[in-house]
């Protein structure tokens, strides 16, 4: 693992662009307004925002799940091809009920024609990284909360996607696993160049693992704020008392503050 | 934290709706691919391609239809009215047999074998004792009630086993009585499979009514549509047998369609079955 | 007034076969004997004979010796009372000029349609008399839509019913074989009750009996109108052709007079006949040689010549 | 973080199983409830309580299964081979054709109405006509199908259209096939709604094997049961009929028990029809 | 709302206490295994420890959901008609989906018989409390998966429960949000006498929020270390920044890492 300086994030190439992208459902309730945001690669890209704001929305835009209402999303190179190298982990664990932890895993591979056996040590590597090998034959009923969005994280990284798309995937997730995986989303992320968008609610979280933070207001959603995490690499434990740190735990918790205070009282204007 | 409503949205920009053919196709496509096959069976007939005389041309049904009105009608009517009541008969039974069965397993193992019997015995074979002891309409709603119960009995039945554990959790917690249970959840869960049930059973009323028509000698000058379609070929009415299968073939695609609407009235604002996807 | 109600139950729709017993309704026949006769019509898959058993009704219209012999072989105490047809009107038919022309040749054809009862029965006889086979089957549901469309087949019919259909559905006069006439001697038609009938109310029993000859002397030989408008009243596709071809044919083959009723009336019955039939059953291998059929009959209330002067030769 | 498989556990207290009732009590109450329900007829009859000869008493029927079984064994096999055909051709069909109407609501729209044409029209109609063209045995099987068909049909195209759209989005993320999705996601999510639909088909096999016996005449010395429930009360052998209707009732039973016990293995891992509730 | 100096523990009444209660599925997985547990009148106890320690089959245990397979569940006053009176917040939102927000709420009121009028006013008032009232029309598929978690936080409280369960309630909410409704709960709860038990992977929430934390260790489950946290009430903002705070976190922190640890050495002993 090589230390790595701080790229100027514009001087990064974009991967996917969203100019003025909308979202309304036929229920009425329009999720996303007037969105820009760029993805770039290589780069940690962290969505902050009220619950409800949109952030799943937007994830699932860019996974190509749903369009958009209105608005734009280029990718880089043209076209969605590229998307054919994404992970997901949904902010529900979104296992098949019907399969074991093994072949829930096991399923971007064999989408892809990998056999059972060609998957094994890849699937029981994945399943290790997130503490579950006893587990590998259990089905998703039988496990606690936690460790069923353990097996949809494994299944996310089982194929070492380039663009991993990441949901609060570590909310039902007690802290010293938490920062594990944490820790070893970083690693991975440096070592395979992953660009990687994550979901969460933890101004901690965000801080310690992104490059970027975009704080999103609720309704409409939209991009309100974006802070640069402009600290070197590797991040391990002691980041964390880092006086940096601190100081950018405190912009980003300011900033989702005024984005939730904002969203509020355009509504008390209506 | 606030929300604003569906009506606060002003600037709303008007989806293209990805699913689905567009609506005018949506009713396009079936009628010109019913054009094409009436065109082939009239064209098949007029070529002397069928069976002498055996199955006449649409047009001659379509004819049928103005000629013989006055004996089609009532027939209509009657089987309608018999496959209605039977039909309302089987669901109620259909509903309370699977509540009954879904009390306890043991009260599922002690009588469902009954159920079984009473789906596979042929009514051909049933009717003639029963109508010792009932009248002949009485025999008539049995008849069609046999024919029709099994799927709504069955489908429900998985229903009302298939309620989430999760949810039954949160009403044991809250003390819910076995009625609200019931009532509340377990058959709102179920709802999926017995409207399933329901429409398979609207079709075998139908049929039902039809058979136990024959069965149950419910003919002569009061005759229903079964009696048409199995008699009037003898003599050589053909387009009016085929007219009476045409009212049938209509009867069913209406039953089918309204119970097709019911389900989406109960089920589009949650259930997976009827509901547009939006991401 | 003290009108006794009676209940007979026919095996099909209301035809031209069961012409004799709506006249003497219709006319009044058996109000004039003390009777109040409802009608029960038969159809296509209703069971009358059940409803008899079961005490339902008081009489049944059999179709031939065999369901009686039966009933008495089961232990049903089932007695037939009158013969109304000295013949089966059971008949075979062919399109003409396709080498069908000889009951011989009924065995050369492919396909015979033939209804489930007269399978279990006459033709079960005719495998055995003549060496037909089941395989050539096939299901006869009193359509001859599928008769006509195929030259080769035969098909079954009564002979008062089925060749003026096929004349008007095919355009051609079929050939037609009486089985009867090939030594399938059952009596038709029977007048059918049961044991208990007879011996609380033989009186009603001996009533409807006469009564019925009456009226079958009137439908065949007087003025039937009534009979006919009662007729097409329960089956109104019994057209005025129809009926007359009916009275026409069971003049035509002797199904009514002829035989022991030329000589003893209207519903004629004999021992020596029922044996002759039985015994054809036997080889048949249909019973065994000791049973006692007589048990499924009786000679009491016929042979009395009633309404033999109504017969007008 | 680590786990523990099963097999590590050594101290597993054994738990009382809270549900369902005692193994025993499972198969001696419908036994004992059976054998009440003879009771009760055999003494009905005997006490002259049911209409005369046309219901024979349990005993009557047990003899004459002995005395009749050189007629009833054949007809019995000739039956359910019929039937058995006749089921896995209804399901193959009715699948199939589920699986193409998912295609698109136009597939749907356009064929659906003569799925439900061909529920509704009657058998005893279509033989006589499909007698003209195919053999026998063929017509046989066709009028099974068409009998059976239309529960799997309806049931499993509920079950291919609830597929959970989080599911699907999975699916479709991760590009796959429209086979991949049908066969690894859509089939097995339906596989509750394609079994009950199976287990409704089972007894409507049975059923139209026996109606279609009739309807093709398919009968004489190689016939089936339904010859014998159609023709032995014609020449009072009630207890023969009776004999029949019991071992049409047995398969039946048998039928559903069997496709019962492929449910139970296909679905008590996951689904919660089949679950057992432990919390 | 009044001051409230901590009441030294034991002098509470217990509600219930669970002795020796071990649970194993019929899968062969011992869930729980000799966990001794009290919850004591009007306090909050925090349950902390890893995924799949067990937490949340205890709190099942204990609200009588799915029995102990040994052991013993004691309730104050013998029976279990007390919790008649209970509120449970499950991990899974729960919902219906086919009710609206509003009669999902409405649910545990109209169990007991009240109508949908007369609980107008409380389950509007438990939506206005999640923020939710502009969506009590909405049915949960319409619904962001935090915003559905509200729902069923709402649908606990609003008939006011005497003992209140919950399971990462707050877990998929954001962190402004989340403290909000933490100070919600104690308020309710000093205001009403409430006895709260409380599932958290966060470390600094149940610090924050509680009198007593448990610490379980995983595999067989059982209670690992017990926390007092002996501060003065009402707690707000100002007490997160206090040494007590912060020297609490690090001891819950360390025995929730010691109990992770030592459940790995169990198991690796094997
Ligand atoms: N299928 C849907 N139909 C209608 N409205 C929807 C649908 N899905 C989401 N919404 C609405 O869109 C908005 C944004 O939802 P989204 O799930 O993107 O929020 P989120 O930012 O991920 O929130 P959370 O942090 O709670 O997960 C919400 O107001 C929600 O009500
Ligand atoms: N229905 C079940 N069948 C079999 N095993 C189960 C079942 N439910 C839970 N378990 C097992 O019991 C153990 C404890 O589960 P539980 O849900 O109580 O954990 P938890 O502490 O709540 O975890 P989390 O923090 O991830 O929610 C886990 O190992 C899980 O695999
Ligand atoms: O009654 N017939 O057999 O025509
Ligand atoms: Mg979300
Ligand atoms: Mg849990």
């Amino acid at each position: 693992m090589c230390r790595r300086p701080v790229l100027n994030p514009p001087a990064r190439p974009t991967v996917v662009s969203l100019r003025d992208v909308g979202k309304t459902f036929s229920s009425g309730t329009t999720a996303l307004q007037h969105l820009d945001l760029d993805i770039r690669q290589g780069e940690i890209l962290s969505l902050l925002g009220p619950s409800g704001c949109g952030k799943s929305t937007a994830l699932r835009i860019i996974a190509g799940l749903g369009e958009a209402s209105s608005g734009n999303v280029a990718w880089a190179g043209g076209g969605m091809d590229h998307s054919r190298d994404v992970g997901f982990v949904f902010q529900e664990p979104t296992l098949m009920p019907w399969a074991s932890v093994f072949d829930n895993v096991w399923l971007p591979s064999r989408l892809k024609g990998v056999s059972r056996k060609a998957a094994r040590d890849a699937v029981m590597q994945a399943l290790d990284s997130v503490g579950l090998t006893a587990f590998a034959q259990a089905y998703p009923r039988e496990l606690s909360g936690g460790m069923r969005m353990r097996v949809s994280i494994a299944r996310a990284m089982v194929t070492r996607p380039r663009l991993l798309l990441m949901d609060e995937p570590f909310a039902a997730l007690d802290e010293i696993t938490r920062q594990k995986l944490n820790d070893d989303l970083m690693r991975l992320q440096a070592e395979l160049g992953w660009t990687v968008v994550f979901v969460t609610h933890s101004v901690f979280e965000s801080v310690y693992i992104s490059d970027r933070i975009v704080v999103m207001a609720a309704r409409p959603g939209r991009a309100f704020a974006e802070l640069i995490i402009d600290a070197e690499r590797p991040r391990g434990a002691a980041f964390r008392t880092t006086p940096v740190y601190v100081d950018y735990c405190r912009q980003a918790s300011a900033a989702l503050t005024s984005a939730i205070g904002r969203a509020a009282e355009t509504v008390d204007g209506h | 934290m606030s929300a604003i409503s569906s009506a606060d949205d002003a600037v709303t920009p008007s989806a293209p709706s990805r699913q689905g053919p567009p609506a005018l196709l949506k009713w396009l496509l079936p009628f010109a691919f019913l054009v094409v096959v009436l065109g082939l069976w009239e064209y098949c007939v007029a070529a002397g391609l069928t069976p002498m005389k055996v199955v006449p041309a649409p047009s001659e049904i379509w004819a049928a239809f103005f000629r013989e009105w006055e004996t089609l009608g009532p027939a209509w009517l009657f089987t309608l009215e018999v496959t209605l009541k039977g039909f309302v008969l089987a669901v109620a039974g259909g509903v309370c047999l699977a509540i009954l069965f879904s009390l306890s397993r043991l009260v599922e193992y002690t009588l469902y074998p009954y159920a079984i019997i009473l789906q596979v015995t042929p009514v051909l074979a049933l009717a003639p004792l029963l109508l010792v002891i009932f009248s002949q309409a009485t025999v008539l709603l049995i008849c069609v009630w046999l024919v029709a119960f099994f799927p709504v009995l069955a489908n429900t039945l998985i229903g009302l086993r298939s309620t989430d554990h999760n949810l039954l959790n949160l009403f044991e917690l809250y003390r819910a009585s076995s009625w609200q249970k019931l009532w509340l959840l377990r058959l709102r869960g179920a709802l999926p499979y017995f409207l399933g049930g329901v429409r398979i059973a609207g079709g075998l009323s139908l049929i039902g009514a039809v058979v136990s028509e024959l069965a149950t000698g419910a003919g002569g000058a009061r005759g229903g549509l079964g009696y048409i379609i199995y008699l009037a070929p003898r003599y050589f009415a053909y387009p009016r047998a085929y007219a009476a299968l045409v009212l049938l073939s209509l009867s069913g695609i209406a039953i089918f369609l309204a119970l097709s609407y019911l389900s989406h009235l109960l089920l589009h604002k949650w259930h997976e079955s009827a509901l547009k996807r939006e991401n | 007034e003290d009108l006794v109600k009676v209940r007979f139950g026919t095996n099909w729709l209301a035809q031209g076969e069961h012409g004799g017993y709506y006249q003497a309704v219709a006319d009044g026949t058996y109000k004039k004997f003390g009777l109040d006769v409802e009608i029960v019509q038969g159809g296509p898959t209703a069971n009358n004979a059940t409803a008899l058993v079961a005490g339902k009704n008081d009489f049944y219209m059999g179709g031939n010796l065999v369901e009686v012999f039966s009933a008495a072989k089961e232990g049903i105490p089932l007695v037939a009372v009158a013969a109304t047809f000295q013949k089966d009107p059971q008949i075979l038919m062919t399109h003409p000029g396709v080498g069908l022309d000889s009951w011989e040749d009924l065995k050369k054809a492919k396909t015979i349609f033939i209804g489930p009862d007269f399978q279990a029965t006459g033709y079960a006889w005719m495998k055995a008399a003549f060496g037909f086979t089941d395989e050539v089957v096939k299901p006869y549901d009193f359509n001859p839509g599928p008769f006509i469309a195929d030259k080769g087949s035969v098909q079954q019919g009564y002979v008062a019913s089925e060749p003026l259909q096929v004349e008007k559905g095919g355009g051609f006069k079929p050939n037609v074989f009486l089985i009867a006439d090939q030594g399938w001697n059952t009596y038709s038609t029977l007048i059918v009750t049961r044991q208990d009938i007879i011996d609380s109310k033989p009186d009603v029993v001996q009533k409807f009996v006469d009564a019925s000859a009456i009226g079958w002397a009137t439908y065949l030989y007087g003025d039937n109108k009534l009979g006919n408008a009662a007729i097409q009243k329960d089956n109104p596709d019994m057209t005025d052709e129809n009926l007359a071809f009916a009275v026409k044919q069971m003049k035509a083959y002797g199904i009514v007079m002829s035989g022991d009723a030329e000589k003893s009336g209207i519903g004629a019955m004999t021992d020596e006949h029922m044996k002759s039939f039985f015994d054809k059953m036997v080889a048949v291998g249909l019973y065994k040689p000791d049973f006692d059929f007589k048990k499924a009959y009786t000679l009491k209330f016929v042979n009395k010549n009633v309404g033999s002067d109504l017969i007008k030769k």
